[in-house]
């Protein structure tokens, strides 16, 4: 029972965690409507910045993920801006090739400028607390703040802002938003600046409880879509929900079978949830 | 730590380049040179430590050239990438065999990179050195075309228990991800621990997710007095900060080719490693063959693994002056009339090759140890290395 | 101009006993997002008939040929073709069962040949097996043979022969109308639903599509049209279905059922 | 001068195939205007032309002395002339209020102001303010879509089939709200398919046939005039 | 044989299973219009069944590649059967996944696999009596393979089936209406597809007697891509000429990388990985039809035409 309690509680944090990219890769496809699959090398991207900014800069934790969500979120944009917005008339397949191929590119660059060494943050590493049989690492607790303080703050500039609002209302109409003079080429590239920039404040804190190399991301992918796809491809809380029960599985499913095939649980879910429930937790274009 | 493996990046990368460059314009004055290749891990899972092995390769034979070669002709080595990846492997070792020419290649890391190079060695009569441990590599068929210097499984886990019971403990868990010597580490462990009243529980985990909390927690559950972390240093960081989050208070003994001081500076923080012990094949501290390693590298405490393939270069260019043949056969036929037997006690080729050419037997001493082999390629007995991190050091308690 | 049936050698259709509704639709209903489309439409189309199918745009004509034609199952009610229930049957099923529907824009294949579009709506394609594809067929040979004997008629007949190696993207907008109706020829259905045949149509090339329309039942092909030029339903058209609101407000002669207030309310759009 | 001069206006989709070929209409400032005719006309078609969601391949637009025609959707629209689609009029995932805002995209500054206006006007959308635009019924997502279209405070409003797929109470009551829209001073140019009601609140109208004004008039005697009546049967 | 003629035969050899590969991902990319981004896995699986039917089943070579072939064939169904119905983003999703899952297999179920020790000493066909003319006698059969595979996948191009294939790719809905039971071809397709990249394995694991689930890394996957777009989409010569493109470029970096002084090896390596990506890139943005971009075949000329 404690078991299952502690993997809950390990599986949750992990979810957590999981949502950013999650929520980023989601949040991509509702707006330009195919599948970034270069949300490995964001994610990447960003632990690197993140490191570089804590590392060399010495800047504390919050002000590194800022820097993560930011060398991330423009790598995003450049790569829409270069590589990807001028085969959207080829087709969504099209796009999501090229995307895997500008994954391959971002990620040598960042094999190219570091090595394949590991990376650690300069940040002191804590013993668990205790609750009762529970146990719970101060660094996971203040990641899942972080990941839930970045959640927040992009729910309120979805809600609060105008530019946020645009956002929405693009994924939701592109029709009527271009009619409204929501300028679509603006709002694309910004959902891929936001959306690349939580992958990679995802890949930050993904670096910081554990280390950096150019295959962090990757890592973590194949979960990421498995959330996305769980919760409803395009839907935001869909996404959160979908971590959330990616992480939990995941964590559980060590209890049950050999932890080796952790990383299957994510195929296996997208695979159930094709078969019973296509549109996802949340459904497709819910906000 | 940061600065550490920029700059050692930044070295072997100057190395390198000159190796590539200067090499052409040498072989050109001295007609047909012999062919060597290193085959390292210069990318993927062991690129860390390929880098530097092919330096240390070539360093030796730059030494060599510079002391006018190897019956008086230059050596030529070329320096491949196996991407730690068999397919990539066999690919480049392709290469080397056919367009390159090499009677010698040496250094392949992992044990699945060996297994599949091997049988093309073999076939193609190219002799091949390895640093893999895996039991089942000096099993395959492969004629004599194999020596390799890392002791195998079988040898390394029963020291490593015998040590793990000298410690106290009677509780082991082992945590290990999938590998070649999984099996048999956990299978050997089980025996070792057995005879001396030990029990081992296990876990073989996934090497490629960024936390392993939920296994730590089965671990903790067997109420180990002692953590076996079996991994490479990717996946053992992670796996330490784990562990020492847990509250673990137990002992931790691990590989040093996992844990060694480029782990210690990954996690950063003394306390979380405090204590772990660490069990290698010792190189021959103290030898005058590690010294030199030592200045090569510009490391402290030079891996296994370069030591080994320092050892091979050594060894392959002495036996083709032994043998006054550069052929793969040859060198099959005369490596270990240079590496054990006795004769005059040699540390590097250039010394070597010049008592050979005098006509003296030579007994070759390396950087890893002495250099032994049995008929199977296997080297016969080694010395292993004992250590413990003390305030982020490694500190060595024994080698025996 | 020829008529098809003077060109091209009758099919073997089988000849239906039942005399009247080759289709016949009763209580039809589809809604999307709670909005009513379809409210119990009943209507029957006779075998040997080219059936007009008009009313005001919203009516729901589109959506009872998607519903018809099974790309949109029914929320109730039953369509029965040639004695057979098709409520719920796969689009091939129908199609299969000889109930062939064209799209009001034209849609197709665009990177394939006029020629390659004729030929795909070939029935009884033995060749579309993968053994027979690898292998080769005696039968597939025969039947390919035949088929593209066909299609070299029919796109002569409708003067696609010039580009019959063309993609339909490189189609003009009237050759492409033509060549809906050419695949509905090649299938030779019992009976075709044309969603709007002359659509964007200039006024020569529309008496032509007329001609080759009026040629079907004698082929043993039934038509079920919608159109909105009421000049080529009254000219071609017998009987003519008004749909309105998604019911069927009045069915019979053209003449008579323009003559019906109701339909003339419907669509002047007079409220009760 | 009228506020809307459209003169030998041609276009469709693609543009090899016109659907509009050479319309001229006019609408003048606080007139309702009825554009009606029978399916596949060019109505709809026409009224893109206008408001820039489709690009004339011939012809003039000029609104208030300023030629229009070719220039973008949303260049227009700041120009004092709103366009109300037919279908996917509103963003069905956001709240009445963020959909009023949206209306107002490129005039953030006077959004709030307007906002409270249109909440005064009509109360049914203060009441529902924060409902999904999704869950409101046929009549009042019209009315939203009409609202959004006002929330530039627009000279003219172009409406593309108000009433189609409403309840004929519903519709009524759509009607209604266009005849108080237009004494406030805006002016209507609206496609119907509801001809007699559309005609019933227009002061002229214009019949237009495969892509052609065919007549035009007070839409008292269009309506009047059996010969429309015929139109719309072919006859 | 040795030298730069028996490198050349490894080449030759090697750029036949990626053009088994390429054939393969061009009949169901520029077939049916459906992505697979989990190549790779299916490689694997090829390898993997045929290596284990004849080293741990002694089975003959010949059932080993039969064995892969059906392997590979069940392979594909599954993959398919629970996303055929849905938006072709989520298949690429799918088969993304189950490359990592075949991975993870391999290497764990060790009773089965070995795990990542991997299955050496697999037999090649007639490997003794060839001796030294074994590689190149391997390197000719796969290019009669190769040869044999490109037949049949332009026959059923040519062929109706083919045609109805094409169809599904450009519009379903259309397909539907005009009577071709789609389902039925997608499935088809993508099990034929997977079958012949099972092959491509089969063969593979033959010629170098040694699988391990390294060998089989996603970026197969992406050099793959990078052979059928530059050979040209729906063209069944275009995916066997981008193959060998692509073992061209990839071999000939392997020279050029020491071309550029003063980088680290992992440096080179970066680099021909950032030069694979980037060639998709503009192969896909300048040159989308590819070297041989894809053919309609003319009408076949009634023999009454000219009667009329």
């Amino acid at each position: 029972m404690d078991a299952i309690l502690q993997a809950a509680v390990n599986g949750l944090v992990a979810g957590a965690i999981l949502a950013l990219p999650a929520i980023g890769f989601t949040a991509m496809f509702a707006v330009l409507r195919f599948p970034n699959f270069a949300v490995a090398a964001f994610a990447t991207l960003g632990a690197y910045g993140g490191w570089m900014a804590n590392a060399w800069l010495g800047w504390p934790v919050v002000a590194a993920l800022l820097a993560a969500f930011v060398l991330a979120g423009a790598a995003g944009a450049v790569t829409q801006r270069v590589a990807l917005d001028a085969l959207r008339p080829a087709g969504p397949l099209t796009v999501a090739i090229a995307a895997i191929a500008a994954n391959v590119i971002l990620e040598n660059v960042l094999r190219f400028a570091f090595g394949n060494d590991l990376l650690g943050f300069d940040l002191p590493l804590a013993r668990d607390v205790r609750f009762g049989s529970l146990r719970i690492g101060p660094q996971q607790i203040e990641n899942l703040i972080l990941a839930v303080a970045v959640m927040a703050a992009l729910f309120a500039f979805l809600a609060f802002t105008r530019i946020g609002k645009a956002m929405r209302a693009t994924a939701d109409n592109p029709d009527l938003a271009r009619l409204k003079g929501i300028e679509p080429r603006r709002v694309e590239l910004l959902a891929v600046f936001v959306g690349a920039g939580l992958c990679g404040a995802g890949g930050m804190l993904l670096g910081l409880d554990t280390s950096i190399d150019p295959l962090t991301g990757f890592r973590i992918v194949l979960s990421v879509f498995a959330a996305a796809v769980v919760g409803g491809l395009g839907s935001i809380p869909g996404a959160v929900a979908g971590a959330l029960l990616i992480g939990l599985a995941e964590e559980l499913a060590t209890l049950a079978i050999a932890p080796t095939y952790k990383s299957a649980i994510g195929f296996v879910a997208i695979l159930l949830t094709l078969s019973l429930r296509p549109r996802g937790l949340l459904g497709e274009r819910a906000y | 730590m940061r600065d550490r493996s920029i700059r050692l990046t930044r070295r072997t990368a100057l190395a390198a380049g000159a190796a590539s460059l200067a090499m052409p314009a040498v072989v050109r004055a001295q007609g047909e040179p012999i062919r060597l290749a290193t085959l390292t891990p210069l990318t993927g899972g062991g690129g860390s430590y390929g880098p530097v092995m092919a330096k240390a390769a070539a360093t030796v034979v730059e030494e060599v050239n510079k002391a006018g070669g190897v019956l008086g002709r230059r050596v030529q080595l070329t320096s491949e990438d196996d991407q730690t990846n068999p397919e990539a492997g066999v690919r480049a070792a392709r290469k080397l065999i056919d367009v390159d020419k090499v009677s010698a290649i040496m250094g392949t890391w992992a044990s699945s990179v060996t297994t599949a190079v091997a049988p093309l060695c073999w076939e193609s009569k190219t002799m091949l050195c390895t640093v893999s441990g895996a039991d089942s590599i000096t099993l395959l068929p492969h004629q004599g075309y194999l020596i390799r210097t890392q002791p195998n499984s079988t040898l390394q886990i029963t020291r490593l228990g015998e040590y793990v019971l000298s410690l106290g403990a009677k509780r082991v868990f082992q945590m290990i991800p999938q590998t070649p010597f999984t099996q048999s580490s956990i299978k050997l462990m089980e025996a070792a621990l057995k005879k001396g009243g030990g029990e081992q529980g296990s876990l073989i985990y996934d090497d490629k997710k960024p936390t392993y909390r939920t296994e730590v927690d089965q671990a903790l559950r067997f109420n180990p007095d002692l953590i076996f972390a079996a991994g490479y240093t990717p996946d053992t960081v992670v796996l330490l900060k784990d562990i020492y989050r847990a509250g673990f208070k137990g002992k931790i003994i691990g590989m040093a080719y996992s844990i060694n001081q480029k782990l210690i500076d990954q996690i950063g923080q003394a306390e979380v490693v405090e204590g772990v012990y660490t069990f290698a094949p010792s190189p021959a501290e103290g030898a005058t063959a590690y010294e030199r390693v030592k200045k090569i590298t510009g490391m402290d405490n030079p891996d296994p693994y370069t030591c080994q393939v320092y050892d091979h270069a050594n060894l392959v260019l002495m036996a083709i002056a032994a043998a006054k043949d550069a052929s793969g056969t040859a060198i099959r036929d005369s490596v270990r009339k240079v590496s054990q037997g006795g004769g005059k006690t040699v540390d590097n080729a250039v010394d070597g090759i010049k008592a050979i050419t005098a006509g003296e037997k030579v007994d070759y001493v390396g950087a890893s140890g002495p250099c032994d082999f049995d008929d199977k390629g296997d080297i016969i007995d080694c010395k292993f290395r004992y250590e413990q991190i003390k305030s982020g050091k490694l500190a060595l308690l024994k080698i025996a | 101009m020829k008529a098809i049936s003077d060109t091209v050698p009758r099919p073997h259709v089988p000849q239906r006993s039942e005399p009247d509704a080759l289709l016949a639709i009763r209580d039809v209903r589809r809604a999307f997002y709670g909005l009513d489309v379809l409210r119990g439409v009943d209507l029957d189309v006779r075998a040997g008939s080219i059936t007009g199918l008009i009313g005001p745009n919203g009516a729901g004509k589109t959506t009872l040929f998607n519903v018809v034609s099974g790309l949109v199952p029914p929320d109730a009610g039953s369509i029965r073709f040639a004695g057979r229930e098709l409520a719920g049957a796969s689009p091939e099923a129908i199609s299969n069962a000889g109930l062939v529907r064209t799209f009001q824009v034209a849609r197709g294949f665009p990177r394939l040949s006029v020629f390659q579009h004729l030929m795909l709506y070939g029935r009884e394609q033995p060749g579309e097996s993968l053994a027979a594809a690898l292998f080769g067929s005696a039968e597939s040979r025969r039947r390919e043979a035949e088929l593209a004997e066909r299609a070299w008629q029919i796109a002569r007949l409708l003067n696609l022969e010039r580009v019959i190696d063309h993609p339909a993207q490189a189609l003009s907008g009237g050759q492409k109308k033509l060549l809906e109706i050419g695949r509905a020829l090649m299938a030779e259905p019992q009976l075709v639903l044309l969603d709007e045949p002359t659509a964007g149509v200039n006024p020569t090339l529309k008496a032509e599509i007329a001609h080759h329309l009026r040629a079907l039942p004698a082929r043993g092909i039934t038509v079920l049209l919608i159109e909105h030029d009421m000049k080529f339903i009254g000219a071609l058209c017998d009987p003519v279905i008004v749909m309105a609101e998604g019911r069927v407000l009045a069915q019979g002669g053209f003449e008579a059922v323009r003559a019906d207030a109701r339909v003339r309310e419907a669509y002047m759009g007079v409220r009760a | 001068m009228s506020l809307l001069a459209v003169e030998g206006l041609r276009g469709g989709y693609v543009a090899a195939d016109e659907i509009v070929r050479g319309a001229s209409l006019s609408v003048e400032e606080g007139e309702i205007v009825s554009l009606i005719g029978p399916n596949g006309a060019g109505k709809s078609t026409l009224l893109k032309l206008v408001a820039g969601l489709l690009r004339p391949s011939g012809g003039r637009v000029v609104l208030q002395d300023r030629q229009i025609a070719g220039l973008p959707a949303t260049a227009i629209g700041r120009l004092g002339l709103s366009f109300v689609p037919q279908e996917r009029n509103v963003f069905a995932a956001m709240t009445v209020r963020e959909n009023l805002e949206m209306g107002a995209y490129l005039e953030p500054a006077q959004a709030r102001t307007r906002i409270e206006a249109l909440f005064a006007r009509f109360p049914m959308l203060a009441d529902k303010r924060r409902a999904l635009a999704r869950t409101l019924s046929g009549g009042q997502r019209q009315i939203l879509a009409m609202a959004m279209a006002l929330m530039t405070s627009p000279r003219l409003l172009l409406l593309d089939e108000p009433s189609a797929g409403l309840s004929p109470k519903a519709a009524e009551e759509l009607f209604a709200t266009i005849v108080a829209l237009n004494r406030d001073g805006v002016a209507i140019l609206m496609v119907e398919q509801n001809a007699l009601e559309a005609l019933t609140i227009s002061v002229r109208a214009y019949v237009l046939v495969v892509g052609q004004v065919a007549r035009e008039g007070p839409a008292a005697a269009l309506m009047a005039d059996p010969s429309v009546r015929d139109l719309f049967l072919g006859g | 044989m040795t030298g730069w003629a028996n490198y050349l035969v490894f080449i030759v050899a090697t750029g036949g299973f990626y053009a088994l590969l390429a054939l393969s991902l061009n009949l169901i990319w520029g077939g049916a219009g459906m992505v697979n981004l989990g190549l790779a896995g299916f490689f694997a699986l090829g390898a993997y069944a045929s290596a284990l039917l004849t080293v741990n089943a002694g089975a003959p070579i010949l059932a080993g590649i039969a064995g892969a072939l059906v392997v590979g064939a069940i392979g594909g169904y599954v993959v398919t059967m629970s996303t055929t119905r849905l938006r072709g983003d989520y298949l690429a999703i799918v088969t993304l996944g189950f490359a990592e899952t075949i991975r993870l297999v391999a290497n764990n179920e060790i009773w089965l696999t070995r795990g990542s020790d991997g299955i050496s000493g697999i037999p090649g066909p007639l490997k003794a009596e060839l001796g030294g003319w074994f590689n190149a006698a391997y390197a000719l059969g796969t290019l009669a393979i190769v040869a044999l595979v490109w037949f049949a996948l332009r026959r059923i191009d040519l062929s109706p089936y083919g045609r109805a294939l094409r169809a599904v790719r450009e519009d379903e809905q259309v397909a539907q209406v005009a009577g071709k039971r789609i389902l039925r071809f997608k499935i088809e397709a993508f099990a034929i597809s997977a079958a012949i990249a099972a092959l491509a394995g089969a063969l593979y694991g033959h010629f170098n007697s040694y699988v391990a689930p390294d060998i089989f890394q996603p970026l197969i996957t992406i050099y793959i891509f990078l052979a059928v777009a530059a050979g040209g989409v729906g063209r069944v010569s275009g995916a066997v000429a981008g193959a060998y493109l692509v073992i061209f470029f990839l071999e000939s970096t392997r020279f050029a990388a020491a071309a550029i002084p003063g980088l680290a090896p992992v440096q080179h390596a970066a680099i021909r990985e950032m030069l694979i990506g980037l060639a998709l890139i503009v192969v896909l943005r300048w040159r989308p039809q590819g070297i041989l971009p894809e053919r309609i075949p003319p009408a076949p000329r009634p023999q009454s035409q000219e009667a009329t």
